[in-house]
């Protein structure tokens, strides 16, 4: 199992049924394909389309039809279209119950910075403001280190802040993480990897909870 | 009162200099016909207003490569590496917002009004200290309306009298343009008489529209990017 | 013919062919009457229609589509209907060539007073601030003297206004008169009455065009 | 998910206290059996929010004369004369606003903003100085955003998922109102499975519904007012 399913795997199932998710562009857009075709789930896309899911059939795929990350839907029982005002209203009426999304960094106090690299990357923050800022419930998704091996998970988020004090849990390729009111606790852990071992590729301070399997207090 | 005109005198009703706003996101509601036509009439330091450059080689992305656009505001341009670079080379002036933000200030130019009072990205780097107001106790910023000259749009299908349908994921910043530019002009593969749409089936009422452009058939500008199909 | 129909009747020329109209409430609804069939008009109603018509015949009247005048309405070829924001987006950006608008009071200056008499009535302004302050070309429907013979269009408005420096046009029983920068102008009598007796029932110092017949320089 | 409710279900979650809005201009729109329902359960001390009162005997004008109502808010009452006398009688605290401004106030709590800048009013009585702006060289009047905790809406048809399709001139306030209150109660005489609907056609998306009341069937409430027809 790749980093990359062994992260889409967990986070699948923090997508409850009946409830409304938004699944940002990248790594979070492919937990669609990860749901059983009967789930019982309304993806936000904000181009404006309420009840997105998977990607249409080669004979049905229509040109006029993206998510915001340009993939050629479908649309479930119950879809519907509306413009962009309306679809950001939804997000900032904070009618989604759920949004995945990548970072960059994200830090102890639920920071999140997932848009610009001063310098190096800022192509725009397109919709991810308003659904960090507005969502109820912020689950971000990201390799536990970045490519050279250094934490992404830090005390204090060092590039430009997406939204303060947004994010409910970080699920990495190494464990789920919540943040709550006493710091960064790990839930689980996705791989054989001790806390001191965990701890050292983590730049935040790490607690570790008592009990054993899944326990959400964020 | 028949709306239509050809494609050659829609467009020649911009001038030079002209603020632009441009319907779609991605491809979808992307006037791609309209764009050529302004590509091929050549009007230059236009300031475009679109949720995205499209990508290198296709939609507003020509017209920058062209030289004919000095500005552009917009949300995010991450699929179009050209307009990066235009950008990082200081030849082509970018303004960005939050997705909403932009749609919501082109909405508020649409509905006659100034400007309006949010929370998203008070606290960011976005805000500056003088677009913050403080008002009956709470601390705002103030997001001024979005109005243009000209708006470029694509609806699947019009009636003479401008009645706009959109379809899909064409519709994200159609309707909101046709409200808050001075003159609308739209292309659609689909010209009807008036009558053929139910009244409440409408999105754009033809109030707002100026100018209905009929396209003969759809370019393959309009079809699948292949590269977006996941395999 | 009555004093209402001499008004209608000199008021329907207003309408242009290709307009796009707002009828207000009381006597200017009943204009549309006025109209042949066929004319190349949209009526907008501000509770959400651009396109309506005449009275529905009594077997195809609808329960759930009125104007704002209460009239069970038909719809016109091509007529939309949508919510009262988009309905108000109209108005404001003033996408209306005409609206046609009764007055308790209008003055020299083009003021209009039409929805309050302190103490007595104030029911609501509605939409007719919005419909004054934003209409292109404003067209006042009103006896030219109230019912007890007092003069309603006056040097200085005494009532609330509606707008300012609003009105284009004044049509009364008796004429019709022009709102310019020279102060108010007479362009038409509707009845064989003197100048020395039409400028009696006016408060305002009216200006008598030297030309003959219709003509229009607000 | 389902969000279908008992009509006794729907309303019982309303308190007594509660900010309401409820859809309609004059009769179209008007949620006749939600209303009869908050009538026969009797909670007290609302503020109602709707473009008019009705007529007196009719709609929220039971409410209204039922005593249920501490406060209103609207554009013009003058249709209904028990209102008017309530109000001249200082029983009913009424605050008015132009119909427009009453729209956008509450399409901007539904868009998640706070206020707008406008300039309708802007030198008239309705504008107190502590409402007026100078913002960049030019002087505004702001309108807050108005909300409230519910919202009692009528659709022509609507699905499971809260999905709604209005009618005529049944649209009016009512998606400005599903977007603007924190609960959107809807009644429907036409309650359909999720997948009726073409996309492109609903007028109000599910995610801003809570609760969908099925209607057996419409009573006369909902007909033709005989004195509005022109003989």
């Amino acid at each position: 199992m790749s980093v990359a399913e062994r992260i889409l795997s967990r986070a699948v199932n923090e997508i409850t049924p009946g409830s409304i998710v938004n699944l940002g562009i990248g790594l979070p857009s492919r937990i669609m394909h990860y749901l059983p075709d009967d789930f019982d789930v309304q993806i936000h896309s904000e181009n404006g389309i309420l009840g997105a899911w998977k990607q249409a059939a080669p004979e049905a795929m229509d040109p006029f039809l993206i998510d915001a990350a340009g993939a050629y839907v479908s649309l479930g029982q119950g879809a519907s279209l509306f413009d962009s005002a309306v679809s950001f209203a939804i997000i900032r009426r904070a009618r989604l119950d759920l949004t995945m999304i990548g970072a960059f960094e994200v830090d102890s106090a639920g920071n999140l910075a997932n848009w610009k690299i001063p310098g190096k990357f800022s192509p725009g923050i397109g919709g991810a403001m308003e659904l960090a800022q507005k969502t109820r419930r912020i689950v971000v998704l990201t390799n536990h280190t970045d490519k050279y091996g250094k934490p992404k998970i830090l005390h204090t988020c060092r590039l430009p802040l997406t939204a303060k004090a947004c994010v409910s849990r970080i699920i990495t390729d190494l464990a789920v993480i919540d943040v709550t009111g006493d710091g960064l606790v790990v839930r689980e852990k996705l791989v054989d990897i001790s806390d001191a071992e965990l701890q050292e590729k983590t730049e935040a301070e790490l607690n570790f909870a008592t009990g054993e399997g899944p326990h959400d207090t964020a | 009162m028949k709306k239509n005109q050809t494609i050659e005198q829609a467009i020649a009703a911009i001038p030079s200099g002209a603020r632009v706003m441009i319907g779609g996101f991605g491809n979808p509601g992307t006037p791609f016909s309209l764009i050529h036509e302004l590509l091929r009439q050549g009007q230059t330091g236009l300031t475009l207003i679109k949720n995205d450059a499209n990508e290198a080689g296709h939609g507003i992305s020509k017209l920058i490569e062209n030289g004919q656009v000095s500005r552009l505001i917009t949300t995010h341009i991450g699929l179009n590496k050209r307009a990066i670079d235009l950008m990082n080379q200081g030849q082509l002036d970018i303004e960005f917002h939050p997705q909403g933000i932009l749609a919501e200030k082109i909405r508020t130019a649409g509905a006659g009004s100034f400007g309006f009072l949010t929370d998203i990205g008070l606290d960011s780097e976005i805000t500056r200290p003088e677009d913050l107001l403080d008002w009956q106790g709470q601390t705002y910023k103030v997001e001024m309306a979005l109005s243009a000259d000209f708006a470029l749009l694509h609806a699947a299908e019009a009636d003479w009298l401008g009645n706009l349908v959109y379809r899909g994921s064409a519709i994200n910043f159609s309707p909101l343009m046709a409200m808050a530019a001075d003159h609308v002009i739209v292309e659609t593969p689909s010209l009807a008489a008036p009558g053929h749409f139910r009244p409440e089936h409408i999105h754009t009422p033809g109030a707002f529209v100026d100018s209905v452009v009929s396209l003969a058939q759809l370019t393959s500008d309009y079809g699948i990017i292949d590269h977006h199909v996941r395999r």
